[in-house]
C-alpha cells in the first residue's frame, strides 16, 4: 500500500497533536486545573492516530479513553476538548462530561463510556445498521488489553464474526491494565489469540509504528467495506505514564520503559520521515510550531470560555422530553 | 373495530411498525425463524428476512449493546429478551450506555426492548421476574407496562417512534388471557399518560399490567357493597404521569396501590412518595401497598398464589380505607 | 484408561435412568401434571452421565439444566427430584423451585440458574476455593453450546486459565440453542475452539458415547486435580426432542434427527456392552427393570407427597434473617 | 480509642477480619500489587499473598460469580469494584444468583462486594453513580452504607461475618475527610440497625452515607432558629430498620427524608412509604425528600453542585415543616 506524502506528513502531525496536547492536559492536572482525573496515551499514540486517520469521514468510531487521536482526526476540535477538560460550557459535552468522556455523532465519534468493551457492542451495532442498509461504511471499535477480558468484548467478537459485520476492533494493548500485567489478565502470547475463537482475521502490529497500523488498519477497513466481515488488530506498545496522572506506576519495571522509550512512536515516525526524505527537520519544526499554537488557543479558548449555568445539568435527559401538562 | 389479544397487539404494533418505517427492525434469541418463544414474531422472518429479524447468537448484553450502536447511526431497533428474567444480563448496557447517551453526549438512543414479565405461570423465580424495579432508579430510561391490548398495541408503537431508550414491559399472563377491540387504523397510546381504567369517587386504586384486571375484579366485588373505586391504570410507570395520580387522589382523598412487583423498592413506593409530598393534605387516610412478599417468585402454585397479590387482598385494603 | 466391569454397568444404569426419567416427565407434562415447563436431555443423557461418573465425591458440580444425569449421580434422589416437578414439599427444593432448578449443596450440586453460562464463574470460584485451601477437589461446569456466546463463558473461562484452577469446563454440544443451529451461534466449526482464546487445553468428543466422555472428564479432572489446571471439553451430540417439551422442533431436518438417531448414546453403549462381553442382554434387562421400578417409586413418592404450605414461599429468604424487635 | 479516617476503618476491618478468619479473601481489579485504586488494601498483598489478596482479570461478572462459588464452598469472599458504577457488569450474578441461592435452595452465599459510590467528586456519570437504586427492589441482598468511620469498620465486619451477600456501599467523598475515635478491641455494627445520629423533638430527618454529614450541618443552622432535628442514619438500607424510622416518627411527627441517590425509585420512596403506611395518624406534614435530580451525575463544579443535596435544601424543607 502506497501512502501518499501529504497523508504521511497528517499522520505525523496528529502524533504530534495527540502527544503535545495530552501533555498540557497532564501539565494542567498537576497544576490543579483540570477537574477530576486525567488520563494519557503517552507512548501509545500511534494506534489511535493510526486507526482513527485510516477511516473514510463516513465512518463510525467507537472508542475509549486512551484514544485522543481519534478525537481529533475526526474534527473534534483540540478547542473543544480542552475546554471539555476544564468543564466550560463550551466543550465537547457542554461540560456534562469531563477528560476522555468524549464523543460526538456529527464527527462520527461514539461517546466513550467508562465501562471497558462496552463499546465492541455498540460500534458492532453501528456495523449492524450499516449491512443492513447496503451502506459501504465501516466501524471501528477499541478497547484495552484489560478490556478483551469482558464478556461484551466476547459477546461482540462472536456477534461480528457470524454476521461477517463491517467493523474493524482494535485492541491497544500496553501490557497493563491499571497495574495488572498481562500474565494475569491472560494466558496467550498475543491478544490477538482471542480472535481465533471466532475464526476471525487477526494481526499483531507494532504499536510504536504509526504507519504499520494505518495500513493495517486501513487494510482492515476495506475487507469489511467490501463484505469480507471484521478483522481484530493487536497493537503492541506500552503505556508510558501511569494507569492516570495520579498513579506514579511503581509496578512496571524501569527497563521495561526504559526499553520502550526507545521505541517512542514519533521518534519512530521522525526517523521514517527523514530516512525516506518525506519531510525535513524544518519540516517537522513548522508542525511542531503548529501544534504548538493549536495547544495555547486552545487552552486560551478554554480558559475564556464561560462555565455552564448550574442548572444546565437538569437539562438534557430525554431525546423526547415528555411535557408536564 | 376488531377484536385481538394482547399477543396478537403487539405483533400487530411490530408488523405495522416494520411496514411502515424501514429502520425498524428485530433482534434476539429465536425471534426470527422460530417466531420468538411466545410466538409474538411468527411469521415476521418470512416476510421480512433474515436482516430484519435477526436471530442472534446467546448473549444479551452484545445484542443490547448492538441495539444501541444501531440506534446511534440512525436505525430504530426492538430487542426481545427472551424472558424478561434475562434483561439482567444487559443491565449494564441499558444502565450506563443506553440510559445515558443523551444526557452525557447529546445522541439519541432510540432502542424498544421487549421484556415479556411477570408471573402467575408457574414459571418460578427466573421466568416470572417483574424487572422494572432494577431500572427504577435509573434517570434517562422510560418505562411502559400495558395492561389492555389496546395499550399494548398502542404504547408499543410510541415507543418505537420515541427516540429514547424504551423499556416495554408487557405481561406474559395477559398473552392469550385477554382480548379488545381496537381501531383498525393506526393510533398511538402517548408515553406519559396514565388512563382512568374505571372512574369512581371513594378511592383510587392505583397500579399496571396484569394487576389492573386484579383491580378491576376487586372493584367489582366493592362496587356491591356501595364503595365507588377509581382505577388509575399507569401505563407509563417511568416516568409517571403525576397530574393524573394527582387529579384521582384529590379527588378521592383515599389510596390503595397495587403492583406485582415485590414491595419494597417497587414502583409503589414512589407513587406513595410523591403523592405524600403533594398531596398530604387531601389524604384521609394512609397509603396503602398491595403487593408481593419480598422473596423471589416461587415455583408450586401453592405459594405462588400466596406471592401474587389477590383481588381480596385489594378488597381488605379498600375496606380498611373505608373505616378510616 | 481401564474402567472396572462394575463403573460401566452404573454408567449404562445412569444412562438408562435419566432416559426413562426424563421420557416419563415428558409423559406427565403432556398429561398437564407438571407445573410450568419441561426439559429433557433427550439423545444427549452421556453427557451429563459421562462427566458426572468421573467425579470424585468431594467434588463439586455447577451444571445446566440438561445434566439430569449429574443430579441423579451425585445422590440426589429420583424420588426428590420427580417431587421437584410436581412441586411438592419433598422436592428438591421443599417447592420453591421446580423441574430442572435443582441444587443440593450437601450433595455437592450448586443449583442452575436459568441464565446460561452464569454457573461457568460460580464453578471458577469453587475451583479457586479448592486451590487457595490446597484441597485435592475439582470443579466442574457445563453448559451448552448456546452458552458459551455468553460473557460469563468467556469471563469464567479467562479467569481460570490465568490463574490455572482446578475446574473442567463441559459444553454439551447438541447442535441447537432453542431454534438456532451453530451457524447463526458461532462462527468456529467446533467448540473446542473457544479454548483457544485462553490457551487452555480442549477435546472435542463424541457426546453419544459415554465411555469416550467418561474417560475424557476422568483424565482432565486428573490433570486439575494435580495442579495442571482447567481443560474444556466439547461433546458432540444431538438434541433428540424439541427446546422444551413443548417445541415440535420443526426448525430441525428430519434427516438430522434420523442420522442421530443412529448413534442414540443408549444403543451404542449397550452394543459395546455386548461386544466386549461385558453385559449380557439378561443384565441389561435386570437394569431396565430396576430403573422401572425405581421411577415408579419416584412417582408414587411425589403424587402422595404433600404440597407446601402456602405460606413457606415467605420463608428463607436469608440464610441469617435479620430479627425484626 | 484511636481516631482513624473512614478509609482506614475499612482497612482495619479488612485486615483483622483476614486475620481472625482464614476463609476471609479479596479480589478484585487491581487490590493485590497496587493496593486497590483508593489504596484501600495497601500493603495486603505483602502480608496475605497472592492467594487471598487477589488481582483479577477486567471481568466484573467472572470474579463476582467466582466470589459466589466461592462462598458456597465454604469461604467468605470480599469483592472489590474499583467504583461502584462498574457493579452494572457483576449485576446479574449479583441479582439471579447469589441473592436468589439461599431462597431457591437453600445454600447460604456470604460474599460481601465492596462499592466505592457517590459523587461531589467531579468523577462525572461513570465514578459517582450511587448503585444503592439497581438493588432496592431485589429480595435477598443485604445493603449497608456507614456514615462514620466507626460504622465503616464495625458494618464492613458484621458484613464479612454475615451469611448472606451483603453490598457495603463506602462513600468515597469520605475516605479521608472524616475520622472517628474508635475502640480498639473487635466491635461489630449489628446489619439492620438504624442509630440516632443526633436526638431531637421537632423532625425527623432520615439519611445515610455521606447525607449525614449535610443533615448535620443543617440540623446545626436550623438549632440556631430553635428547632431540634432528629437525625436518623439508617446504616442498612436494605433491609430497614422499620422500627427506628417509626420509632422517630412518631415523637417527631414531621419527616424530611434525604439522600445524595436520585429521587425516582430511591431509597426515600421506600421510606417515605414506610411511613405513610404505618404512621399516618403520626404525620403532621407532608413527607419530604430531599434528593439529587433524576439525571446522571454531571461533571462541571457547577452542575455538580446542584446535583448533590445541600444542607440549604435540607433548611427549607425542614423549615417548610415547621409552619404545617
Ligand atoms: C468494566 C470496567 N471495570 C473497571 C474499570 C476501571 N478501569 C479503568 S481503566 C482500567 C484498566 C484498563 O486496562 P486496559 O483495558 O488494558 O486499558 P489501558 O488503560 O491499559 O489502556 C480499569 C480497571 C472500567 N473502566 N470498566
Ligand atoms: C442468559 C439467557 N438467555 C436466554 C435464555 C433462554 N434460553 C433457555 S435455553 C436457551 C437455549 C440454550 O441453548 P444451549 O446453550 O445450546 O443449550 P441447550 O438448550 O441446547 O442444551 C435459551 C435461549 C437463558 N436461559 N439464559
Ligand atoms: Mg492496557
Ligand atoms: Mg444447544
Amino acid at each position: 500500500m502506497d501512502i501518499k506524502r501529504e497523508d504521511l506528513l497528517q499522520l505525523y502531525y496528529y502524533l504530534k497533536l495527540t502527544r503535545r496536547f495530552e501533555d498540557r492536559i497532564s501539565s494542567l492536572y498537576h497544576q490543579g486545573k483540570i477537574l477530576g482525573g486525567a488520563w494519557t496515551s503517552n507512548g501509545t499514540e500511534a494506534v489511535s492516530v493510526g486507526y482513527g486517520y485510516a477511516l473514510e469521514r463516513n465512518d463510525i468510531a467507537a472508542p475509549y479513553f486512551r484514544d485522543m487521536g481519534v478525537f481529533l482526526i475526526r474534527g473534534i476540535t483540540a478547542k473543544r476538548i480542552m475546554a471539555q477538560y476544564f468543564g466550560k460550557k463550551t466543550g465537547v459535552t457542554g461540560g456534562k462530561e469531563g477528560n476522555v468522556h468524549i464523543g460526538d455523532i456529527n464527527f462520527g465519534v461514539i461517546g466513550f463510556p467508562s465501562h471497558l468493551a462496552d463499546n465492541y457492542p455498540v460500534g458492532t451495532g453501528a456495523a449492524l445498521a450499516f449491512k443492513m442498509r447496503g451502506e459501504k461504511r465501516v466501524a471501528v471499535a477499541c478497547t484495552g488489553d484489560g478490556g478483551t477480558s469482558r464478556g461484551d468484548f466476547h459477546e461482540a467478537m462472536n456477534f461480528a464474526a457470524v454476521r461477517k459485520l463491517p467493523i474493524v476492533f482494535i485492541c491497544n494493548n500496553n501490557q497493563y491494565a491499571y497495574s495488572t500485567p498481562l500474565r494475569l489478565q491472560m494466558t496467550i502470547k498475543n491478544v490477538a489469540e482471542r480472535a481465533l475463537a471466532y475464526d476471525m482475521p487477526s494481526k499483531t502490529v507494532d504499536g510504536n509504528n504509526v504507519v504499520e497500523i494505518y495500513k493495517a488498519a486501513k487494510e482492515a477497513y476495506e475487507v469489511a467495506r467490501n463484505g469480507g466481515g471484521p478483522t481484530f488488530i493487536e497493537c503492541k506498545t506500552m503505556r508510558m505514564h501511569g494507569h492516570s496522572e495520579h498513579d506514579s506506576a511503581k509496578y512496571v519495571p524501569r527497563e521495561l520503559l526504559e526499553e520502550w522509550k526507545k521505541k517512542d512512536p514519533i521518534l519512530n515516525m521522525e526517523k521514517y520521515l527523514l530516512e525516506n526524505t518525506i519531510a525535513r527537520k524544518e519540516d517537522m519544526e513548522g508542525i511542531e510550531l503548529r501544534v504548538k499554537k493549536e495547544i495555547e488557543e486552545a487552552e486560551a479558548f478554554a480558559e475564556e470560555s464561560p462555565y455552564p449555568e448550574p442548572d444546565d445539568g437538569l437539562k438534557g435527559l430525554y431525546a423526547t422530553p415528555i411535557e408536564e401538562v | 373495530m376488531k377484536e385481538i389479544t394482547y399477543l396478537e397487539a403487539i405483533r400487530e404494533a411490530l408488523d405495522e411498525e416494520m411496514a411502515r418505517d424501514p429502520s425498524v427492525f428485530i433482534l434476539g434469541e429465536d425471534v426470527g425463524v422460530y417466531g420468538g418463544a411466545f410466538r409474538v414474531t411468527e411469521g415476521f422472518y418470512e416476510k421480512y428476512g433474515e436482516w430484519r429479524v435477526l436471530d442472534t447468537p446467546l448473549s444479551e448484553s452484545g445484542f443490547t449493546g448492538a441495539a444501541i450502536g444501531a440506534a446511534l447511526v440512525g436505525m430504530r431497533p426492538v430487542a426481545e429478551m427472551q424472558f424478561a428474567d434475562f434483561i439482567s444480563c444487559a443491565f449494564d448496557q441499558l444502565v450506563n450506555v443506553a440510559a445515558k447517551n443523551h444526557y452525557r453526549w447529546g445522541a439519541a438512543t432510540p432502542i424498544v426492548v421487549r421484556a415479556p414479565y411477570g408471573g402467575n405461570i408457574h414459571g418460578g423465580a427466573f421466568h416470572s421476574q417483574c424487572i422494572e424495579g432494577f431500572f427504577y432508579n435509573v434517570p434517562g430510561l422510560k418505562i411502559v407496562a400495558p395492561a389492555t391490548a389496546y395499550d399494548a398495541k398502542g404504547l408499543l408503537k410510541a415507543a418505537i417512534r420515541d427516540n429514547d431508550p424504551v423499556i416495554y414491559c408487557e405481561h406474559k399472563y395477559l398473552y392469550r388471557r385477554i382480548k379488545d377491540q381496537i381501531p383498525e387504523e393506526d393510533y398511538i397510546v402517548p408515553i406519559g399518560k396514565a388512563r382512568i381504567a374505571i372512574e369512581g369517587s371513594d378511592v383510587s386504586i392505583i397500579t399496571y399490567g396484569a394487576m389492573v384486571h386484579t383491580a378491576t375484579e376487586a372493584a367489582k366485588v366493592l362496587k356491591g357493597s356501595g364503595v365507588s373505586c377509581e382505577i388509575i391504570d399507569l401505563r407509563t410507570i417511568l416516568p409517571l404521569d403525576k397530574k393524573s395520580i394527582m387529579n384521582s387522589v384529590k379527588k378521592t382523598n383515599k389510596v390503595v396501590i397495587l403492583h406485582e412487583q415485590t414491595k419494597t423498592g417497587g414502583v409503589g413506593a414512589e407513587v406513595s412518595a410523591l403523592i405524600s409530598e403533594n398531596c398530604f393534605d387531601y389524604l384521609d387516610g394512609p397509603i396503602i401497598r398491595i403487593a408481593a412478599p419480598d422473596t423471589p417468585v416461587p415455583y408450586s402454585a401453592q405459594m405462588e398464589e400466596v406471592f401474587i397479590p389477590q383481588p381480596k387482598e385489594v378488597i381488605n385494603a379498600v375496606e380498611k380505607l373505608m373505616r378510616y
